[in-house]
């Protein structure tokens, strides 16, 4: 009997994956590291089986959202005490808290759930890139990204900028930074603040 | 009927969009895709627009449309498991177009059927499993298993069968795969009938409140249980061998 | 009934029955019935015209015959796994009972309760039951993880910049 | 017969359906009636819907071991009723759990098959309606 | 409602659909006496029912002691069931025990009778019992030596133990109907005399019939219990590890050498691990353990079962009408773990070695 129990150990065994948030959408990566809390990419699969893995997830600091979801996409919240309700806007979350914004997503896409709050458990996840020592140690793969991280104006070499075709060539005397508006820096100032609170 | 409805619906589908299908090469093809998807189908989560997902594995470099008879005729699970299992694991389509050569080769098919041939004759196959049908339910059989038939079957205790309608036969080192059936010749699946008795006694009630509607039976049903012997198989025809002159076949 | 209202067994095969050869199970079956009641007509009618049948097709089955005084017709079989189950043949026409007896014979003997699985196998797999680590290339394995090789979406197709360099590349 | 005896024999069989529920349901009769009532009706009305949930079930386990073999589970599906393999979806799902080598091969195979219908393209659809069938289209041309 | 449902019980015996059977009184209603239900009766069955608890369980007889019982028909049966002809006599003499001689010669010591003026005819069955179980061993042992060529003798004999050791046997006889048919003093009969009956039957159908015809009796009734365990599971290897250095060793090959495959979960609880044997680099067998050890240890059990040709995936017991045409060569020997031990160990005892290699 040992043989049999050895190997039901090793089939319902629960194995640790390993996902890098960078410049990934926090929503559609949710989507799939619950596939992977659930243990729905395991052919053994069972609603009550508890057949789930263990999702480390680092990055989280640099996910990128589509369009001005920064500013748009509300974490709604209400202390269910009068006047309780509040909104931040998923920029004001990030800044307080870099992993809630991904974790909120995993925890809506477990909703119906009965084991959700055991699977959230298994969701262990980390600003950047430092993850302690022994839990990197448990890590056996590596989940696929969800979007294709998009190359960033100083990863090109100085070669590569010059070598790139140029459409039409520049005059001499233009001043390129003339075209820079002054308060370009600062977030939202130019939306009202009613809006902002909507 | 049906398939007057599902060819209707196929043509109704690409009479949706006459200018797609004139003299398409695949070059061409490629250049007008988001023609094709964007006045087809609506940016929902379609089945063809699935593939049509940024960042899934369809590339442009590949003719990226299934069949839009497939889509037509996909029904609601195979879409939400599309959807929820396959996108989500990131295999929605096909990443490359696969060498699809070996599947018509010659060469390859006699050079596995030697492999099986020759395992067959040193007897080293091990374990052989099979799915059977039997009344319209497929079970999946080894030597040694227990099998209950339901409802009346016309086997008497003690009788010896021989499983005639089987899909699929497989070991450790080889799986064969009928379209649909295995023909009898090659493969043998015995069985003896062991028992035949009487289901527990199962509850059938239904009662609507306040509408005195209320029907209760209880009934029992006819199940036979079947041991399999043994499954056998024969050796494959090789290319050169003609499969008339077949000699008599131990199977037989 | 309900399913937890009830016991429930798996499915069960006594001695292995049929892999050798098959033994009948019912080993000993008694017809008690009453001479004259009524009520046993026909148990003794089954007995005049359709017993002998039944001792002929099967000659391993012990086949007694108990008249009791007014009391109900019934069969009792016995089975070689030693249970016992006796089965009130009242109001049942000679057939009927031909059918009960024939289905004591049919049976195995083992209490009759819902079954858990339709089908039992001592050997659920012969190629090895799938595990996580079957399907996966043997490279991760020995990768050190976070790689970036591993998580990087594989096919990524051509942006619209690849377009832009390709054509440039052609033309030159 | 007298009307005590059904009244005892009703409650001997009521217990019979009612021993396992919670609180003073399991020992007074009146209470019961309800509880049982709905346990029946339940054991009755959930069997097509078991049916339907194990279906899934097998949907669900036969797309994660398509995933492994990166292959869509509608494809693989496809694919298999298309080169007419019969096998339902409770075999294929046993086999994915039990006989992974096979379900191994299934994948391959509907890889290379579904990439043989794609690359013939759209031709196959094109081929001309079967007789017997009036299509939309074929009003309008001759009306 | 359960009133509706109880006369519909009564009434139901009659409506019976072709493929749904309805209840008939075997069901729920298996106590309850259908023709008078007065109030009277109801106590009095309630009275007697409690006396029964107090008196406690019955005593167990013997089947013969209730009237519907007929020696003869018995054991004709007996042997129709099983589909063997046995001589009406020594059949019946397979079933006397020795005890039951000894208590009639006894009993007739004690009624005065001289026990040599009128013979007793009744002699025992012990030695159709000797040259049964001689038959049994020697054949399953023969078998399992065809069917599993390469298993180590070991192996063998383990599982020759597990099929005759006496609470098997007695399973088996009293599942083919003996333990009724039984002439012994004791009562309930023990597993012991139920054994020694059922080697008793076979040397009767050895006597009858000759010595192929009780081997595929031995063969149908005592094998097919093998199907129920795993035959590995059967010989406890205490150092598969030095056994398999030795093999290997032995054959030429080169030592083995675990090496981890796969790890996960390394520093939880649930960790896994799986780890191969390799012999001069190429692949024997892994598997998967809870920590390193017990993988290192599993995976010298299941590359000991591959070179014994035994995994998992072998092919099943050959059994039933396959095993008509079955050839086995009488004479043939498996290897012997033993040797290859002290072969390879040298002098030194064989079990004590414990060197297990990381």
């Amino acid at each position: 009997m040992a043989h049999n129990r050895v190997m039901q150990w090793a089939v319902l065994a629960r194995t640790w994956w390993i996902f890098d948030a960078n410049q990934q959408c926090p929503f559609r990566s949710a989507y799939r590291i619950t596939t992977y809390l659930q243990g729905l990419h395991k052919p053994v699969y069972h609603r009550h089986g508890d057949v789930g893995d263990h999702v480390v997830v680092f990055n989280t600091k640099h996910i990128a959202m589509r369009g001005d979801f920064w500013r748009t996409y509300k974490h709604f919240h209400h202390t269910r005490y009068a006047g309780g309700f509040s909104r931040a806007s998923a920029y004001r979350v990030h800044e307080e808290d870099p992993t809630r914004i991904l974790e909120r997503a995993c925890h809506n896409r477990l909703s119906g759930l009965d084991n959700r709050r055991t699977l959230m458990k298994r969701l262990h996840l980390f600003p950047d890139k430092d993850i302690p020592e022994n839990i990197l140690e448990n890590v056996s793969g590596q989940i696929q990204q969800v979007q294709v991280v998009p190359k960033k104006l100083e990863d090109y070499t100085q070669e590569d900028i010059d070598s790139f075709p140029q459409l039409f060539k520049m005059p001499e005397d233009y001043d390129i930074d003339s075209y820079k508006r002054e308060n370009r820096l600062e977030p939202d100032q130019h939306t009202s603040k009613a809006w902002r609170l909507k | 009927m049906a398939a007057k409805t599902c060819t209707k619906n196929v043509m109704n589908f690409i009479m949706r969009s006459p200018k797609f299908y004139t003299s398409i090469k695949l070059k061409e093809l490629l250049l007008c895709r988001q023609l094709y998807f964007g006045c087809l189908v609506r940016p929902c989560l379609g089945g063809s627009s699935l593939h049509s997902l940024p960042g899934n594995r369809f590339s442009s470099a590949v003719v990226s449309s299934p069949f839009p008879s497939l889509v037509s005729c996909r029904t609601k699970s195979t879409r939400k498991a599309d959807i929820q299992i396959s996108m989500n694991l990131g295999v929605c389509g096909i990443e490359k177009l696969e060498d699809f050569t070996s599947l018509s080769d010659k060469s390859l098919e006699d050079e596995v059927t030697g492999q099986i041939n020759e395992s067959l004759e040193q007897g080293n196959t091990g374990r052989l499993y099979a799915v059977v049908y039997i009344r319209g339910i497929q079970h999946k059989v080894t030597a040694g298993d227990l099998i209950v038939v339901k409802y009346d079957f016309p086997p008497n205790v003690g009788d010896r069968l021989r499983l005639e309608k089987v899909l699929a036969v497989g070991g450790k080192d080889f799986s064969m795969i009928g379209q649909p059936l295995l023909s009898r010749n090659f493969v043998r699946v015995d069985a003896t009938v062991v028992e035949k008795t009487l289901s527990h006694n199962r509850v059938w009630f239904v009662y609507q409140k306040r509408r005195s509607f209320k029907k209760f039976h209880l009934y029992r049903e006819i199940f036979t249980v079947l041991a399999i012997n043994s499954i056998q198989v024969a050796r494959l025809p090789e290319q050169n061998e003609e499969i008339e002159n077949q000699s008599t076949q131990k199977l037989e | 009934m309900a399913n937890n209202a009830i016991p429930r067994d798996f499915l069960k095969n006594v001695l292995q029955n049929g892999m050798g050869r098959y033994v009948c199970q019912l080993q000993r079956i008694t017809f008690r019935f009453c001479k004259s009641h009524p009520g046993s007509r026909h148990m003794r009618d089954f007995i005049e015209n359709h017993l002998l049948d039944f001792t002929q097709k099967n000659p391993g089955v012990v086949v007694y015959l108990q008249p009791r005084r007014h009391r109900p017709p019934s069969i009792v079989a016995e089975f070689l796994n030693g249970r016992r189950e006796s089965m009130e043949m009242m109001r049942k026409e000679p057939q009927e009972i031909c059918k009960w007896a024939e289905y004591m014979r049919g049976r195995s003997g083992v209490q009759i309760v819902n079954m858990i699985h339709n089908n039992h196998t001592e050997t659920p797999s012969t190629q090895g039951i799938w595990h996580p680590f079957m399907f996966r290339d043997s490279e991760t394995a020995v990768a050190k993880f976070p790689d970036p090789k591993y998580s990087a979406v594989r096919e990524t197709g051509k942006t619209a910049t690849d377009y832009v360099l390709e054509e440039f590349n052609n033309k030159e | 017969m007298p009307q005590n005896a059904m009244r005892v024999w009703k409650r001997v069989l009521q217990r019979r359906l009612a021993w396992h529920f919670r609180g003073r349901k399991r020992n007074c009769y009146r209470l019961s009636l309800g509880p049982v009532k709905k346990s029946l009706r339940f054991s009755t009305t959930i069997r097509p819907i078991r049916r339907k949930n194990i279906y899934h079930l097998f949907i669900n386990r036969i797309a994660a071991g398509c995933a492994q073999h990166g292959i869509q589970y509608s494809s693989f599906m496809r694919v298999l009723s298309e080169s007419n393999i019969m096998l339902n979806k409770n075999m294929l799902a046993q086999l994915s759990v039990y006989e992974p080598r096979t379900f191994q091969s299934l994948c391959e195979f509907a890889k290379k098959r579904h990439s043989e219908l794609l690359q013939q393209g759209i031709g196959t659809v094109l081929k001309p309606t079967p007789s017997g069938i009036i299509t939309r289209d074929m009003i309008k041309k001759s009306v | 409602m359960a009133a509706s449902m109880a006369s519909k019980l009564f009434r139901a015996g009659a409506r019976s659909t072709i493929r749904k059977v309805s209840l008939f009184s075997n069901g729920l209603l298996q106590k309850g006496p259908r023709r008078n239900y007065d109030r009277h009766r109801m106590r009095y069955l309630k009275e007697m029912y409690q006396k029964r608890l107090d008196a406690g369980p019955e005593k167990p007889r013997r089947r013969s002691e209730w009237i519907n019982w007929n020696y003869d028909a018995e054991i004709y049966a007996f042997g129709q069931r099983l589909g063997e002809e046995f001589e009406e006599s020594t059949l019946r003499q397979a079933f006397i025990n020795r005890s039951y001689v000894e208590g009639e010669k006894k009993k007739r010591a004690e009624l005065g009778i001289d026990i040599d003026a009128v013979p007793l005819q009744l002699d025992d069955n012990t030695e159709f019992a000797n040259e049964g179980s001689v038959l049994m061993s020697s054949y399953l042992k023969v078998y399992l030596r065809n069917i599993y060529p390469y298993m180590f003798e070991e192996g063998i004999s383990a599982a020759h133990d597990y099929l005759t050791t006496d609470e098997m046997l007695a399973h088996i006889s009293k599942h083919i109907g003996c333990e009724d048919l039984i002439l012994s003093e004791e009562f309930p009969t023990s597993s012991a005399t139920l054994s020694t009956t059922f080697k008793a039957v076979v040397g009767a159908l050895f006597s009858d019939k000759g010595r192929e015809r009780a081997e595929q009796f031995v063969r149908d009734f005592v094998l097919p219990q093998l199907i129920e365990t795993d035959i590995n599971e059967l010989w406890q290897i205490v150092n598969p590890m030095g056994l398999l250095k030795a093999v290997l060793v032995l054959s030429g090959k080169g030592e083995p050498e675990p090496r981890l495959l796969w790890k996960s979960g390394a520093n939880t609880i649930m960790s896994l691990y799986w780890v191969g044997i390799y012999s001069d680099k190429d692949f024997i067998a892994k598997s998967p353990g809870e920590t390193i050890l017990i993988a290192e240890e599993m995976a010298a059990r299941e590359a000991i079962k591959k070179i014994m040709k035994t995994e998992d995936s072998r092919a099943p017991l050959v059994l039933g009408a396959a095993a008509e045409n079955l050839k086995l060569d009488y004479e043939r020997v498996n290897v012997s773990a033993e040797d290859i031990i002290r072969k390879y160990y040298g002098s030194e005892d064989p079990q004590k070695n414990t060197s297990t290699s990381l």
